[in-house]
């Protein structure tokens, strides 16, 4: 049974790029050496498999115990033979090792102008960071494009792995692992978490989104955009929230590495050259993208800036959310 | 050898078993199979160097400015003393082999005397430690206090403490551990390229110093055990007449012992 | 694979070698404390290691009997060194390689009290 | 080898039906339990094992049914994470490792070697009492809530989750020393007690496999106990050294513990290899081919599992120097195995092949040993291993190693020696049939899995992807296919027991010296010192009757 299984899928080997009844559709730009190598060792498997079921079957059938057939004797050892079935196998497994370690270098290495995703896995979800600092569930990546991962785990070992571009690496906390792959066709893919981590494991997934050209860029742009989904100040307390904001400055008047946000928007303040400002939007907007011009007295100038990172539209929902904070009205001007 | 063949009860050397031919492939079977428990115990003891290998070689840091927290004094001692017990203990072998059964009993005891005394200046070194909140991976929490008296000389005052602040932490990477401030090195010796404060981690110096440290302790009471098991054989008049195989095979077992601490001592408390 | 069969019975050490070996111990013990005080960079351990080295085997060849007893328990003893010797040289191999990749002094857990 | 004496001549032919031997020698459950005789060690053993084996059947029956639909079937995902959990425990620590050593071994080592015992029977039954205590606390560890880090305790989770991780691993540290006892005792017995005219070179091959197997149990799995002991410290003390919340490295660990669990696997199949080579001569009535290659690739398979370490971790994170260096190696421990393989097949060349149920598991163990061993190809090498490592297809390949090679040989080993141990035959008839089913049934569970795991099936996982379906019922049907076949065999094995045949001394032809002693063998072994010809001459016994089995030639006898 297994036997005709092997052959069948040797046929089914002929026609690669379409999901066979073996490997999943080839959709990065290593999955068609990937695939070669995988139906090569399936060829000289099944090669060896044949050989040697086939042989045991015909020393089986053809020298089967009859009454009155003795065995024969027949040499009891033969180095020659000894040396070519150990020469063989060795040469063949030398010559697979040599292309999977080639593949492997190619899996591994990624091309210097990749676009760089942040990956951060915990139990039991996936969360992608775009360099504009969006955070999706989901993976979305340009068609034709190096894709390099950046992939920390804030607890387990978890394990990146998309079948379709035959890309697997473990997340492991307390380092940075790093993956990449180049997709080659447009479409919707499956992503697993391939190291059990506990209850949820199986239902870590998430999907990786291949745009068209100029897709990606659009998609980015659109899901960045929080405003069209939330009111200004639910989008600056989101981004409060989740780029970082928070670690410093809290929202009820406790004193952490940067000054309180509550009740800051509107009042003076002292600044370290001893000098008092009012803390309007220039100066918030100031601060986030030059953050060390003007230090609040008391303070270190440790804050990095944010130019670049957030768009002008989230300063904006930013500042209203500091507004909101200070209780000053709602109806603050827009720039 | 086919005399004695066919069944039990037939010998006359009552140490002999039924399945062997002579007591000569007895105690070469008894030794062969201590010197493969020899070699497992190797290989146990293997996981830990090579957990000191693997930090060592990749965080020197942390083991030189650790270094300094030792007793190399109380070290050398009990190496010392251990010593002193490995040579009680051949001494024992030799005197059982030649049926010294008084002479094997004074060896035997003070084998354990030396092993109890090692004991002892282990746990005045466990005691200090733990006085000082030196202790393994997340009991790491070590005393300014505690430190200004910390090993054999006084220590100077302890420097002001780091700045009180946490340090800022907006980005991804979480901050490092925060090093015992105010912990004094130790002013001695020529080498002064300890630094001021703390390199990160230091709690995983103390786990490795723990655990190699204790689980050589703990074979340390296990031969305790068996040479206590040792004396009262010999008390009962059973070694001697060509009859030595277990002392020979405990004492194979304590030098081992031994040997692991030869190693332990440098790498642990001699560090550069 | 036949071993090699040496005297009958086991091997008495004469006192005095005992007691040499036992003083040769004692005075490497001191020598490696000494060393130890004197900065010579990475050299220290290996000098160190190489004392310890030294004191490990006049353990095994006499107070073990290694030097008179059956080869075949020098090659137990130098085959186990081998397989702990592969384990901790694989074991550094990679551990060095990817150090790089840790994020240093990750520890979390380390400072939430 | 040409005009030896054979062995033991004359003596043996008389079959003490009834008399003195080793099951009637004593009686009462204290002269068990506290016996040194390893024959009654052994059969402990088996029995033990032979019910873990059950245990952890009906934990893979619960698994597969579980998977019979995506979602849940029966349970829920943490009990289907424990499922597999122990699953996995149970059959590597109580049954896979010692199953062969321990309890064929335990019997038939001595006896081949013509002695009355091994070297050191009091460690042997230690060895044993260990086995028990070990396998108390891993009940333990499941009736206290059961464990869910699968058997391969990967820091940090082994370290967070709230389930039985400590008795389970006290457990598994335990049974390691139980094992590393069978193996020091073996190396001892083999050395110090062979008889006379039996040198290293005229040892059974199923020797040459227990000694290479003994020397990776000695010197493995001691870096398992303290693996498992640092796990222990670091879930009671939080030493921090596996744990990278406490500043640790959890690759370390995984460095660890590969470095016993990948030779591990050879304890497991190297002693199935050795019952393979005498299943193969005896029933081929031929002379083993290549017996010295055969010898030195026991010995090979030995060292080199030792270096191959790394392949769990080719995408850990593991540096690119070290996938390369252990991809290179595992390459290399291919190879003796296939010598083997190669060696069996020239074996049966021009020899008058039996169908005893004995050689159908010989035969089944080629066909699907190859199966396991090819498929490693693919994991070997690291480019595809990238895409298979954690999926169904890593999952197939070591049930068809595991399942496929040592569970198969163990049946093969039991059912060739069980007229040994218990001086009864059983029906033939029902062997062949449980032997067909666990064939069919075996490779429709697993061969499916291949095809899943290629295309990408995660393992460990409770729900799954509707297109996955189809591969998943196909397996847990044949899951239930093999169970059956295994409830045939009990049933016809008991009934052995009871009412089978008595047993001659040789039923089988074999030139080895277990069988130039009565069936069961008696309290001592052997009535007279034996002495030891060429363990694969079959020339030295004659066929009499069904009733009488084979007996000693007695031309040419001299002694």
């Amino acid at each position: 049974m297994a036997t005709l299984l092997h052959c069948a899928l040797l046929a089914l080997a002929a026609a690669p790029g379409t999901p066979g009844l073996l490997m999943p559709k080839e959709a990065s730009t290593v999955a068609p050496e990937v695939d070669h190598l995988f139906y090569m060792v399936l060829g000289i498997s099944a090669f060896f498999f044949l050989l040697v079921v086939g042989i045991m079957i015909y020393f089986v059938v053809r020298y089967r115990y009859r009454e009155g057939v003795p065995a024969q004797k027949t040499a009891t050892h033969n180095t020659a033979l000894e040396v070519t079935w150990t020469v063989i196998p060795l040469t063949l497994a030398l010559i697979i090792f040599a292309y999977g370690f080639k593949g492997f270098i190619d899996i591994v290495t990624p091309p210097a102008n990749a676009y760089e995703v942040l990956v951060t896995a915990q139990k039991w979800s996936w969360q992608f960071t775009y360099p504009n600092g969006y955070v999706d569930k989901d993976l979305h990546v340009p068609v034709n494009t190096p894709v390099r991962l950046v992939m920390q785990s804030q607890d387990v070992i978890h394990s990146f792995y998309v079948p379709a571009f035959r890309v697997k690496r473990d997340v492991v906390p307390g380092r940075y692992n790093k993956a990449w792959f180049q997709a080659t066709t447009p479409g919707e893919y499956q992503l697993f978490c391939a190291e059990y981590c506990g209850t949820g494991h199986s239902t870590m997934l998430a999907k990786v989104i291949v745009h068209r050209p100029g897709g990606f860029e659009k998609w980015l742009a659109d899901a960045s955009n929080l405003l069209k989904t939330m009111s200004p100040v639910d989008a600056g307390h989101h981004l409060y929230e989740v780029r970082g904001c928070k670690q410093c400055h809290s929202i009820d008047g406790s004193g952490k590495t940067g000054p309180t946000f509550k009740g800051m928007f509107g009042h003076k303040v002292v600044l370290s050259t001893g000098q008092t400002i009012t803390a309007d939007e220039d100066y918030v907007r100031q601060s986030i993208l030059d953050p060390q011009a003007k230090v609040v007295a008391g303070f270190e100038p440790v804050m990095p800036t944010f130019q670049g990172r957030l768009s002008d539209q989230d300063i904006t929902s930013i500042i209203q959310y500091l507004k909101s904070l200070s209780g000053s009205s709602q109806g603050g001007k827009e720039k | 050898m086919s005399a004695t063949h066919g069944g039990a009860g037939e010998h006359h050397d009552p140490h002999l078993a039924h399945h062997f031919e002579t007591g000569e492939q007895q105690a070469d079977s008894a030794k062969l199979g201590m010197w493969i428990f020899l070699a497992t115990e190797l290989l146990f003891f293997s996981g830990l160097f090579c957990a000191y290998a693997a930090y060592r070689a990749n965080h020197p840091e942390i083991f030189i400015w650790s270094d300094q927290f030792l007793d190399k004094t109380l070290g050398g001692l009990n190496t010392a003393i251990l010593i002193c017990s490995s040579l009680t203990m051949a001494w024992a072998v030799r005197a059982a082999q030649l049926g010294k059964r008084r002479l094997l009993a004074v060896l035997l005891t003070a084998t354990m005397v030396f092993a109890v005394a090692f004991l002892g200046v282990k746990g005045i070194e466990y005691n200090t430690k733990w006085k000082h909140g030196l202790l393994w991976g997340k009991y790491y929490h070590p005393h300014v206090e505690a430190a200004a008296e910390h090993g054999a000389e006084p220590a100077p005052a302890a420097p002001p403490a780091a700045s009180g602040k946490a340090p800022a932490d907006s980005s991804e990477i979480p901050p490092s551990a925060v090093g015992p401030a105010g912990l004094a090195k130790h002013p001695r010796g020529p080498i002064s390229d300890i630094p001021e404060t703390a390199p990160k981690n230091v709690q995983i110096f103390f786990s490795i110093y723990f655990i190699m440290t204790g689980l050589h302790g703990i074979h340390v009471i296990a031969g305790i055990i068996v040479i206590g098991w040792l004396l009262r054989r010999t008390l009962g008049g059973e070694f001697g007449d060509g009859y030595a195989t277990p002392v020979d095979n405990v004492g194979l077992y304590w030098h081992l012992v031994d040997i692991i601490w030869i190693f332990l001592f440098p790498l642990l408390y001699l560090i550069r | 694979m036949a071993e090699v069969r040496q005297t009958p019975g086991t091997h008495v050490v004469p006192l005095r070698i005992l007691l040499a070996v036992w003083g040769g111990l004692l005075f490497l013990t001191w020598l490696t404390y000494a060393a130890s005080r004197v900065d010579l960079g990475s050299l220290n351990l290996w000098i160190a290691m190489g004392i310890a080295t030294l004191k490990g085997s006049l353990v095994l060849l006499y107070f073990m009997h290694l030097r008179w007893d059956k080869r075949f328990y020098a090659l137990v003893f130098i085959g186990t060194l081998l397989f702990v010797t592969l384990f901790v040289g694989g074991v550094l191999i990679d551990t060095t390689h990817y150090q790089s990749q840790m994020i240093p002094g990750y520890a979390p857990e380390m400072h939430a009290k | 080898m040409s005009s030896v004496t054979p062995p033991g001549a004359g003596a043996a032919a008389a079959v003490a039906v009834g008399g003195d031997s080793y099951l009637s020698h004593d009686k009462g459950l204290r002269s068990w339990i506290f016996t040194l005789d390893h024959k009654r060690i052994g059969i402990m053993y088996l029995v033990a094992i032979l019910t873990s084996f059950f245990l952890g059947g009906v934990f893979a029956l619960l698994v597969r049914t579980e998977l019979w639909t995506p979602g849940r079937t029966i349970v829920s995902a943490d009990t289907y994470n424990k499922l597999f959990t122990l699953h996995g425990a149970v059959m590597i620590f109580l049954v896979l490792i010692p199953s062969i050593p321990a309890s064929i071994g335990n019997f038939v080592l001595p006896l081949m070697l013509g002695a009355k015992d091994v070297a050191l029977p009091r460690l042997n039954l230690a060895s044993f009492h260990l086995y028990v205590v070990g396998a108390i606390f891993l009940l333990a560890a499941i009736l206290t809530g059961g464990v869910d880090t699968g058997w391969t305790f990967y820091t940090p989770y082994s370290v967070t989750t709230g389930t039985s991780v400590i008795l389970t691993t006290l457990g598994a540290f335990i049974l390691g020393f139980s094992s590393i006892f069978t193996g020091l005792n073996f190396i001892v017995t083999i050395h110090k007690m062979r008889p006379k005219g039996m040198t290293f070179f005229r040892m059974p091959l199923m020797l040459w496999s227990l000694y290479a197997t003994a020397v990776i149990q000695v010197l493995a799995t001691p870096v398992l106990g303290i693996t498992l002991l640092l796990l222990i410290a670091e879930r009671t003390l939080g030493i921090g050294i596996f744990n990278p919340a406490l500043g640790g490295d959890p690759l370390l660990f995984q460095h660890f513990f590969w470095f016993y669990s990948h030779p591990a696997v050879y304890i497991m199949i190297l002693p199935a290899m050795g019952i393979e080579s005498e299943l193969i001569s005896v029933f081929s009535r031929k002379h083993i081919f290549g017996y010295k290659f055969i010898a030195y690739s026991s010995i090979a398979i030995a060292v080199f599992g030792f270096l191959v370490w790394g392949h769990h971790m080719f995408v850990s994170g593991q540096s690119g120097l070290a996938n390369m260096i252990f991809s290179l190696l595992t390459f290399s421990v291919a190879i003796p195995s296939a010598v083997k393989i190669f060696n069996w097949l020239a074996t049966m060349y021009k020899g008058s092949i039996h169908f005893d149920t004995p050689m159908l598991y010989a035969l089944a163990f080629i066909f699907l040993f190859a199966i396991g061993g090819l498929t490693g190809l693919f994991l070997g090498a690291l480019a595809t291993d990238v895409h298979l490592h954690d999926t169904y297809f890593v999952v197939a390949h070591f049930h068809y190693t595991m399942f496929g090679g040592t569970v198969i040989a163990f049946l093969g080993g039991l059912h060739y020696w069980w007229p040994k141990f218990f001086g009864r035959k059983y029906s033939e008839r029902w062997g062949k049939i449980a032997a067909l089913l666990i064939f069919v049934g075996f490779n429709l569970t697993f061969f499916t899995q291949f095809v899943m795991g290629s295309h990408g099936m995660p393992r460990r996982y409770y729900n799954y992807l509707p297109q996955f379906t189809p591969y998943h019922q196909a397996s847990t049907i044949g899951s239930y296919i093999l169970a059956l076949g295994f409830f045939v065999m009990a049933g016809y094995l008991a009934h052995s027991l009871v009412k089978g045949e008595r047993a001659p001394a040789n039923p089988w032809g074999a030139a080895t010296l277990e069988w130039q002693t009565s069936s069961p063998p008696p309290y001592y072994n052997f009535d007279h010192e034996m002495t030891a010809g060429d363990p694969y001459d079959l020339d030295t016994v004659r066929f009499v009757s069904p009733a009488e089995g084979w007996v000693p030639r007695t031309e040419g006898a001299t002694s």
